[in-house]
């Protein structure tokens, strides 16, 4: 699956990403990258997840074939 | 017009065509780069966006706000990259029959962008520091991510 | 800048001159003239007011609201004579570090303007009529001509 | 006294005039033009009434020197 991260979230992880490790669904993935740096936990764990430009919730399978968008919490305007 | 831009904003030519016969109302809001927050000195902002989730999600709020408030205008632009102080992110104008409707809608289309639109600012310091900063944080009052607590909403 | 005009409102210089250093909002409200009112066709207005109380208490009603709301910016204008179809009849601009205080002090600005200050539009109809009209009607609630219902108390 | 009208009052009475009459207030004033011109009565009890650009009571004394503005009800913007 291909992984795109957001604004604070680049300073943790590269832009985006390949990820071949197996991951069933959002939270397995959540979980995943918090490992992977935890200093980004607090953030993933406010993180909103998207396929295909729609949100998706913790329960959203994952096949691997995925484009997955990380989203932060927002801060425009 | 492209919601999400990295062009200046030209709100006078955005608010040049917000005049309508039927509209007794027109409300223009800007929000402006600060030379300050939360006690620091800003020197700039440069804003980040996941542009096609951004666009569609501004179009549906826009499009919500012309149903609820019955409008005859609602528009919104929100600028990427770098915004000097004194320049406007984003612009939000409506219009209406009637004044209550105009600023009601307005401050709900505002409110929605600001909690839920994939858009972020980086601030960059007089100190040489950056910040990602000003992120909705409702998820400590709701305990949910997708749950927020709107200002138009507690007026 | 005469509070009080017979020129056609430049709603574009008006805000081009509303961005400031501390303020992160700019609100602006244009009363404009609608084709319609209470089902009847409007072809013009025509309004008149009292210049010399209307310039005071317009400057009187800034200054309250710069200083309850803490604003960087406050200003007021109100056309008299003719005024056409989408045209601008009043404008109102505030400015202010957070977007609550821009959206509130700009509505408490028009809602005092519009029930307080001694301006009156006369409709022109597409029949051929005329009728002094939208007169404030708050003695009716109150029971005295000096007491407002104002919108921005009952949102 | 000199009075002068403005907006609606126009149709009823002259846009500025003298009145020599025997007048001891505001709510005799009112009284006055209503009694004068009975089709402007309705809007007359809706007026405010102002001396010198500031807005007086009804019990607000007349000597005959002033100049009053009679104010129909708001309706700018």
């Amino acid at each position: 699956m291909r992984i795109q991260v957001f604004a604070v979230l680049k300073d943790f992880f590269k832009k985006e990403f390949e990820l071949s490790a197996n991951i069933s669904n959002i939270a397995d993935l959540r979980r995943y990258l918090s490992l992977e740096n935890p200093n980004a936990a607090m953030v993933l764990n406010r993180c909103r997840f998207a396929v295909q430009d729609e949100f998706v919730t913790d329960q959203y399978p994952l096949t691997g074939d995925e484009h997955i968008v990380v989203i932060p919490p927002s801060s425009g305007g | 017009m492209d919601v999400i831009t990295k062009k200046e904003l030209d709100l006078v030519a955005l608010l040049q065509q917000s005049h309508c016969p039927t509209a007794g109302a027109v409300v223009l809001f800007s929000g402006e780069v600060r030379n300050h927050n939360s006690g620091k000195q800003v020197k700039y902002l440069e804003y980040e966006a996941h542009t096609s989730m951004a666009t569609k999600m501004i179009d549906e709020i826009l499009q919500s706000a012309r149903t609820r408030w019955n409008l005859s205008i609602a528009l919104a632009q929100h600028r990427i990259g770098k915004v000097k102080i004194t320049e406007s992110a984003v612009v939000v104008i409506t219009a209406s029959v009637h004044r209550g409707e105009a600023y009601a809608s307005n401050r709900y289309v505002i409110d929605r962008i600001k909690h839920e639109v994939p858009i972020w600012k980086c601030e960059y310091l007089e100190d040489g520091s950056k910040e990602w900063g000003g992120n909705c944080n409702c998820h400590k009052e709701t305990g949910d991510v997708n749950k927020h607590v709107y200002e138009f909403e507690v007026l």
